[in-house]
């Protein structure tokens, strides 16, 4: 395997649940106990599990927006848990989040236009409106959307389209390292699939590596290149997609893959 | 005669005073022992339609603008309302998807329950407990005796589905809707409870409406499938028939979309475009503009049912063409 | 731009509350051009016509000094506008930056908003009563005054408006872009508390109209001498068996007014972003 | 029957109600008070309704009759010998404290000693006095300086006056007042309770040693009719009228003139005005600003002023107030005229000049109002419209009387400052006569008179020397006299024996319902 | 439970101490003293001194805190100097009337506010709902001062139904019959508040019956006023409770405005006065108690949480 873009090493994330008053007494949530993995430049490794298991929280942590209790997470051979936030600034174009509620993961106040450029004005990717309009119109293209929406506002798309200028406020920073927390969950069967295949594209055609974080296990075998199952704050049973859904070890992972409603059907697709 | 017989049934929803069309004439039967699912992606009209039939509409901006629904022969959408309400939680019962929330969450859930049962039955207070420990433990409730004490907050979410699927059978319904009821559970808990509902169903007899937008859950569980799209119902069959022969371009393409977890796809045949909003008027098949075989007929002229195999029903100019 | 858009929307349909929208603005137009429409010096005393019944030319009589109460309303209108937007402005502007900030900032938080339970912890027109002795009586200290019993209730609010939006995914969005503390805080929470706050501002004017009149009343408020209706009640309050119109007329104005803003504001929470109905005061 | 059985249990409710209205009201007398005392000790605290609460219950040696002059009241009589500087009162026997002892000269004598060096107008007296002693169990005795003549208006004069109480309670008094639980006093009312901004009650004395003779003013024969009087604060004079309407209170004081016409009309109320006037004084500051010692430029701001619309404005009916420019009303003995011819003169040009030559360049003058009497306030509000006119600049400050007094304390604060004051037998209680009282009027001229004012003991040279003082006055004007108010009271008409007018302070001895 | 009471009393001490001496501090920066006030018009300005240092008015301001201070952690909130009693048995006279009042106020916001929101609610969008909530609001608008003016020129001078003001104790003579003194003030500051009771229940329950567990309650074929009052409404109580317990509270320091028409020996009132005669022990003293009083109505909300809201736990 080739050197990892993404190193983890036993990341514990635990939460203090505030109780009323000063003197309240404080509960310890080990939302994420003692998690390791690498992602390898170009790789899609997912994480997958029930609700709860703090699957969505290893990606919160990553990303700093919440704060690792111990453990180490080495991106291009920095430790990105022990950085300042004025230090992980600039690491932020290098690692990008991809939300799942694509009507909450806009700000419903502000243009496609002003979304799109804010990125590019923070990482001096863009010195005016000028540069940055043909960036984001190229991004746009990308995504499949045509560059008149720019001046359009959220509420005037569909979930789909959400979604898919969600992955282009993403895309147009070029990151290395993309976690997409339930980035389709929330989208209908018929959209889902749209998005996937967008996503999909995407990562192969950059060769971007990502983290896909995700409860639907059909929708991660048809993503990743490999697969981590968590279950209460722990990776429980790692390998390959092949490894995984073909020859589980996991009494867990072998529940979960049964637990799965299938539909008897002559082969449409095929 | 049919437990439950759906006819042309029409719902409009009031938008600023314009009454908008979400329902637009389906039909449908249930009968005793029989699981009737209908799938259909968000804004089909499913859930109205679930709602329709349990008398919920009251007090909300949702009108049923025509058709009929009959009741074991009775016209529902004639009953006055205190009529309505004895069958109501009695002879019909309904659990939903937000079991977190479906809960009255100051009462004790054992005292939900009684509330139910003794709304319709005249049962002591003790015999209601009696009951609904019983019943709990018939949901699989570990130390129901204990637990018809707890406060829905107390619960996880696949408990509380389980306590609403209690509450729901307290009156022996003969039919039971279930909207969406383990699209906020975990695949786990999903599949316990879904079990738990047929052999439920096994043991009573009880007629089942499922309402759902995983086809893989309507396939599993159910005999009969409708799926909606746009307020109609596009194909419907028994689910042998159906999966077997799939004649509708969208349910075709829906099946493709779903990505399943037993084999590798590598792109996944996704139903172009989006699902249509609210107001928006389409003429001919409401699905022409995302279909891939859509001709000049399918934007001209509403397609009727075709029958493909017995009851397999479908709306669309070249159903045999699909389904062949 | 939102504002603007939200007024007729909010008023559509709504017959009693586009009445208060207008007499609003007929308020807000006397209090402009009270100069050119009052018939009367508001302060020119004629003792030989003192205690005037309503009619021509005192259209609403005259006070106990002689003077023209028509006049003497339609300044008071100017009062009502100034004390009304003042005490919006100085609530939402201290209560609602230690309101945002604090949400924002928890560290701080937890100590501003630690001070401002304590100032909720106060009596509200009690401790009114002691700043303005303390200050003494003038247009700006009873702005200030009353502006600081609203901005503790801004804070809390604007607190858990914050907190709320603080946690939404566009902001965790913005974070991931990378960008700053400030840009978040006024690019992307403040527009989406603009319409809230609008809301409850109208509540704010409303009530700070009758918290003025109340300290009007007991001598506490702005000075005697000048035209407010809060100070024609309470200077005229005797009156009520010898000029009843010395009451009636600056009550019923009050009335009309707060009822007209009240009004208004319900029409504008109808309106809102559901996520911040229960947030918002009212009082 | 739920609604019958719901009407009953109205009607028990309304009879019970009624029932004990009546019963409770019948021997109390229920006055409404612009609000509460600071205190009761009658020897420190001159507020006026400090007096018309607590001369039911302490009493001083003298008093005044219907006329104004002093007649004994704890005292029998008194000889004054020939120089005039030695005096022996001799004291009426028998006499309850409410406590139960017997006043003797003992208790007068400690009394008198506490006034004279704390009492509020204790030092007018006793700067003139060498000595007091007790010179028998009922005989007092007043060593003068030198010839003293207003000692016994002095005396007789209550309010921050010479009242009795008995020595136990005067050992270690000081200036502060005394606490409630010492108000032991020798009137036909006792101290019964004070509960705080509710009431003060004053529960007859069954002991009370009433004085002889014909009732006639203060003095004369005093019965205690009720079997209490409760003082009730109602601050806001349209809930005092609307209570005494209402049948809530019988008696109310402090009255707005506006409305007498229409109470008077009323057959349910009595009105009753006071026999002696109170009046307004601007104060001028005699020892920092631009007034300080430019009497021209002071004659320049009276000379501007007309005081009869401020008059209208502030009091209401013509029969309410008189614009008379004299200290003293009409008809009193020190009633003079000398001066009162720049009382009102109105006349707006020539102050205008009279102050440019005064050397005024319309620097401003700070002007104190308080708004806790409105009639200061109306009549401030005139005076500055009609200052402005004339070309001064007024800067008019309006406080709460609280904020004002500490104010005029400090002489770089204010240049004219808005009071007023009472009616008062003798000139020489007035307060401009006060050379420390703020203004700090103090010029030789004043010295003058008032040394010989004050040294003589004669009537008519008295009365001669106090209209050259008032003259004085409205030449270097410390103050400004605003006119005569007649303030008066409402009262029910169930009350018996109130009289026409009230003398100073209502009095409730003599009075039933 | 207990514990949680204490810890929460223990949290209650340095919110306390911040908030005396920020009283302390306003009070005393108050122009105008109370000796110049006992003493009155005729007293000069040496006596006025004296009478300042025999109260020991004339020590430096924090070594008064302090002394006050102790005094109060002693539980002597110190002497009125207008009254020369007690400040705490000042407050405990004032104290019947406001809790009296405050009481009966309550009672015509339950009475009057509560079924006419219930009824508001259950009416959404009919002409009953209309009518009652612009009536409510209406009344939200009146200044108290003015409807309590008109109120005694109608029921107590026209009708004479009601007394015009003043309040005897209730251990006077007259005893309970002496409420009646209270019903005019009660109602009047009843109005506005019953108004944004009505407004507080109405909207409350309009939010609960959206939730899914009222449709849950529905689909049993539950009656419809058992539906609006078993789930819809004993759930609005949450929000309501809270609106209650600081109502009440409010209204035992807000009721200034209406003691001083009725000429009430309440609470409000007393401050009004110790401020303009200066009674700074009193003022303190007031401001204190009530800002505990409002302190323990906090706690006593979150102790009705607790009961009305099985979610909520205490620890």
């Amino acid at each position: 395997m080739t050197e990892a873009i993404l190193s983890i090493r036993d990341l514990k994330t635990h939460f203090q649940t505030q109780a009323a008053g000063f003197l309240g007494e404080k509960k310890v949530i080990k939302a994420v106990d003692g998690v390791s993995f690498d992602i390898a430049p170009g790789e899609v490794l997912s994480l997958v599990g029930e609700s709860g298991c703090g699957k969505s929280t290893v990606g919160r942590t990553l990303t700093h927006l919440e704060k690792s209790t111990a453990g180490q997470a080495l991106f291009d051979g920095q430790d990105i848990l022990t950085l300042s936030p004025a230090q992980f600034r600039p690491l932020r174009r290098d690692i990008q989040m991809i939300f799942q509620d694509p009507f909450a993961s806009l700000n419903p106040r502000l243009t496609i236009e002003q979304t799109l450029g804010e990125p590019l004005f923070i990482h001096g990717l863009a010195k005016n409106w000028a540069e940055a309009r043909v960036l984001i119109a190229e991004t746009l293209d990308l995504v499949g959307m045509a560059p008149e929406v720019m001046t359009r506002h959220p509420h005037e798309f569909s979930g789909g389209q959400r979604q898919r200028i969600g992955i282009a406020r993403v895309m147009i920073l070029k990151p290395k390292l993309v976690i997409a927390d339930e980035a389709v969950s929330a989208l209908d069967v018929s959209i889902q699939a749209q998005v996937l295949n967008l996503i999909k594209k995407l990562q192969r055609d950059s060769g971007i590596s990502m983290l896909f974080i995700s409860h639907d296990l059909g929708v991660v075998r048809h993503i990743s290149d490999r697969v981590a199952v968590m279950y209460q704050g722990e990776i429980v049973e790692m390998g390959t997609k092949h490894e995984i859904f073909e020859n589980p070890q996991h009494a867990y992972t072998r529940k979960l893959l049964s637990a799965i409603p299938r539909i008897k059907t002559r082969q449409v697709n095929a | 005669m049919a437990l439950l017989e759906v006819e042309n049934l029409h719902i409009a929803v009031s938008v600023g005073g314009v009454l908008q069309p979400v329902v637009r004439g389906i039909s449908f039967t249930v009968d005793d022992n029989e699981t009737l699912g209908i799938v259909g992606e968000s804004g089909c009209g499913k859930s109205m339609t679930s709602l329709a039939i349990m008398g919920l509409l009251e007090g909300t901006p949702v009108r049923i603008t025509d058709g009929s629904i009959r009741y074991d022969g009775t016209e529902l959408l004639q009953l006055s309302s205190k009529q309505r309400r004895a069958i109501m939680g009695n002879r019909m019962a309904m659990i939903f998807q937000e079991p977190m929330t479906s809960l009255n969450p100051v009462y004790r859930i054992g005292d939900q329950i009684i509330e139910s049962l003794r709304q319709h039955k005249s049962i002591s207070k003790k015999a209601a407990r009696a009951r609904a420990i019983e019943l709990l433990d018939l949901v699989r409730i570990p130390n129901p005796s204990e637990r018809v004490d707890s406060f829905p907050h107390q619960m996880s979410g696949g408990q509380r589905q389980r306590v609403m699927i209690a509450m729901a059978l307290s009156c022996d319904p003969k039919l039971l809707i279930a909207d969406e009821p383990t699209t906020a559970l975990d695949v786990t808990v999903q599949k316990e409870v879904l079990e738990l509902m047929s052999d439920l169903q096994e043991r009573t007899g009880t007629a089942i409406i499922i309402i759902s937008h995983d086809l893989g859950v309507i396939a599993e569980t159910c005999d009969k499938v409708s799926v909606m799209y746009r307020g109609k119902i596009v194909e419907a069959g028994t689910t042998e028939n159906l999966f077997e022969r799939l004649a509708h371009p969208y349910t075709r393409g829906l099946l493709n979309s779903i990505p399943v977890v037993d084999h590798d796809v590598e792109w996944l045949e996704a139903i172009p475009g989006r699902v249509p909003t609210l107001g928006e008027e389409l003429s001919g098949c409401a699905f022409h503009p995302r279909c891939p075989i859509a001709t000049g007929l399918c934007i001209a002229k509403t397609p009727g049912d075709t029958y493909i195999a017995g009851n397999h029903a479908v709306k669309c100019h070249y159903a045999d063409q699909v389904a062949s | 731009m939102s504002v603007l858009k939200l007024m007729p929307s909010a008023l559509a349909g709504r017959k009693l509350a586009t009445i208060g929208f207008l007499w609003l603005v007929l308020v807000l137009l006397a209090a402009v051009f009270a100069g050119v429409i009052a018939p009367f010096d508001p302060l020119e005393l004629d003792p030989v016509n003192r205690l005037a019944e309503p009619g021509w030319p005192h259209l609403f009589g005259t006070d106990h000094f002689g003077r023209d109460t028509f006049s003497r309303a339609l300044y008071g209108a100017r009062m009502t506008v100034i004390i009304g937007v003042g005490s919006v402005v100085v609530a939402l502007l201290s209560g609602g930056l230690i309101g945002m900030l604090s949400a924002y900032f928890t560290k701080l938080g937890h100590f501003l908003m630690r001070g401002v339970d304590v100032l909720m912890a106060f009596p509200a027109l009690l401790m009114a009563l002691v700043l303005i002795t303390l200050l003494e009586r003038s247009v700006a200290n009873t702005i200030i005054v009353i502006g600081i019993v609203y901005a503790t209730t801004t804070a809390r609010i604007l607190y858990g408006m914050t907190l709320k939006l603080k946690n939404e995914v566009f902001v965790d969005a913005a974070v991931c872009s990378g960008a700053s503390h400030r840009s978040i805080l006024f690019r992307h929470i403040l527009p989406n508390l603009i319409s809230p706050l609008l809301v409850q501002a109208s509540f704010i004017f409303a009530f700070a109209q009758l918290q003025a009149a109340a300290l009007d009343f007991l001598g506490l408020g702005l000075p005697p001498e000048v035209p407010s209706w809060g100070n024609m009640l309470s200077e005229e309050r005797i009156y009520l068996t010898r000029a009843p119109w010395l009451l009636l007329y600056p009550g019923l104005l009050i009335i009309l007014s707060v009822f007209s803003m009240n009004l208004v504001g319900d029409a504008l929470r109808d309106n809102i972003d559901p996520r911040f109905k229960d947030d918002i005061s009212g009082v | 029957m739920k609604l019958s059985r719901a009407i009953r249990s109205f009607a028990l409710a309304t009879a019970l109600t009624t029932l004990s209205t009546s019963v409770w009201a019948e021997g109390v007398l229920r006055y409404a008070t612009v609000g509460e005392p600071p205190s009761l000790d009658q020897q420190v605290i001159t507020s006026d309704l400090t007096t018309t609460i607590a001369h039911h219950i302490f009493e001083g040696l003298y008093t005044f009759d219907a006329s104004n002059a002093p007649v004994p009241l704890l005292a029998s009589g008194e000889t004054v010998s020939e120089d005039g500087k030695t005096i022996v009162i001799s004291l009426r026997q028998g006499v309850k404290f409410h406590n139960g002892e017997e006043m003797t000269s003992a208790d007068v004598l400690a009394s008198l000693k506490r006034w004279g060096e704390f009492g509020s107008r204790g030092s007018l007296l006793f700067d003139h006095v060498e000595s007091v002693e007790a010179t028998g169990d009922y005989e007092i005795t007043l060593n003068l300086k030198e010839p003293f003549g207003p000692w016994k208006n002095l005396m007789a004069f209550i309010n921050g006056g010479p009242a009795i109480y008995p020595a136990s309670v005067m050992d270690g008094a000081t200036k502060e007042p005394i606490s409630p639980d010492n108000y032991i006093g020798t009137g036909p009312y006792k101290f019964g309770s004070w509960d705080p901004n509710r009431k003060i009650e004053l529960v007859r004395f069954d002991d009370y040693v009433s004085p002889e003779g014909e009732a006639d003013g203060y003095g004369g024969k005093r019965v205690a009719e009720f079997d209490a009087l409760n003082f009730l604060p109602v601050p806001d004079a349209g809930t005092r009228i609307a209570g005494l309407r209402a049948g809530d209170y019988d008696y109310a004081e402090s009255i707005p003139g506006d409305l007498y016409a229409e109470l008077d009309a009323d057959e349910n109320v009595t009105t009753i005005l006071n026999g002696g006037p109170i009046f307004g004084l601007v104060f001028m500051n005699s020892k920092v600003g631009p007034l300080k010692e430019n009497f021209a430029l002071r004659r320049a701001i009276q000379s501007a002023l007309n005081k009869t619309p401020a008059l209208q404005v502030a009091i209401g009916p013509e029969g309410l107030w008189r614009a008379n420019g004299s200290f003293a009303p009409e008809g009193n003995v020190w009633y003079s005229e000398s001066g009162t011819e720049n009382f009102s003169a109105g006349k707006t040009e020539e102050a205008k000049s009279a102050a440019a030559e005064s050397g005024y360049n319309g620097e401003p003058i700070k002007f104190m109002v308080s708004t806790n009497y409105p009639f200061h306030y109306d009549t401030a509000i005139v005076y500055t419209k009609q200052l402005a006119q004339a070309g001064f600049n007024i800067d008019l400050q309006v406080y709460d009387w609280a904020t004002l007094i500490e104010k005029r304390a400090q002489p770089d604060q204010w240049d004219m400052f808005f009071t007023h004051h009472g009616f008062v037998p003798d000139p020489i209680l007035i307060s401009v006569m006060n050379d420390t009282y703020p203004g700090w009027w103090a010029t030789p001229e004043k010295q003058e008179l008032k040394n010989r004012f004050t040294a003589s003991s004669d009537e008519a040279e008295r009365q001669e020397i106090w209209s050259e003082i008032q003259a004085l006055i409205y030449e270097q004007v410390p103050t400004m006299k605003t006119g005569d108010v007649y303030t008066y009271n409402i009262a029910s008409p169930k009350l018996q024996g109130m009289g026409e007018a009230t003398l100073i302070w209502p009095s409730f001895w003599n009075v039933s319902k | 439970m207990l514990a949680y009471t204490a810890k929460r009393l223990l949290t209650l001490i340095p919110t306390l101490l911040a908030a005396s001496a920020l009283v302390f501090l306003f009070v005393h920066l108050i122009p105008g003293d109370p000796a110049s006030i006992l003493l009155g018009d005729t007293a000069t300005a040496e006596e006025v001194a004296q009478l300042t240092r025999e109260m020991g008015l004339d020590q430096p301001l924090w070594v008064q805190y302090f002394v006050w201070l102790g005094n109060v952690l002693q539980g002597d909130l110190g002497t009125s100097v207008f009254f020369k009693t007690p400040v705490l048995s000042v407050i405990a006279a004032g104290a019947e009337t406001s809790i009296l009042l405050a009481c009966m106020t309550m009672v015509w916001i339950v009475l009057i506010g509560v079924p006419i929101g219930v009824l508001s609610a259950t009416m959404h969008g009919k002409w009953v709902d209309q009518v009652t909530s612009g009536g409510a609001m209406l009344a939200a608008s009146i200044p108290t001062f003015w409807l309590g003016l008109y109120l005694i020129f109608i029921f107590s001078v026209g009708l004479g139904w009601f007394p015009s003001s003043g309040f005897p104790s209730l251990s006077d003579d007259g005893g309970l019959a002496n409420l009646r003194y209270l019903v005019l003030p009660s109602l009047t500051l009843a109005a506005p508040n019953a108004a944004l009771i009505i407004r507080l229940v109405r909207a409350s329950m309009l939010d609960v019956a959206r939730e899914d567990h009222v449709r849950t309650a529905r689909a049993k074929g539950l009656h419809p006023a058992n539906v609006a009052i078993k789930h819809v409404f004993r759930n609005a109580l949450i929000a309501v409770a809270a609106a209650f317990g600081f109502t009440f509270a409010a209204l035992i320091s807000e009721a200034v405005v209406t003691e001083t028409v009725f000429s009430l020996p309440g609470i409000g009132r007393l401050v009004v006065q110790s401020i303009l005669r200066r009674d700074y022990p009193v003022i303190q003293g007031v401001i204190l108690v009530i800002v505990v009083l409002y302190m323990v109505i906090n706690l006593l909300v979150d102790l009705a949480y607790a009961r009305l809201d099985p979610r909520v736990s205490l620890k």
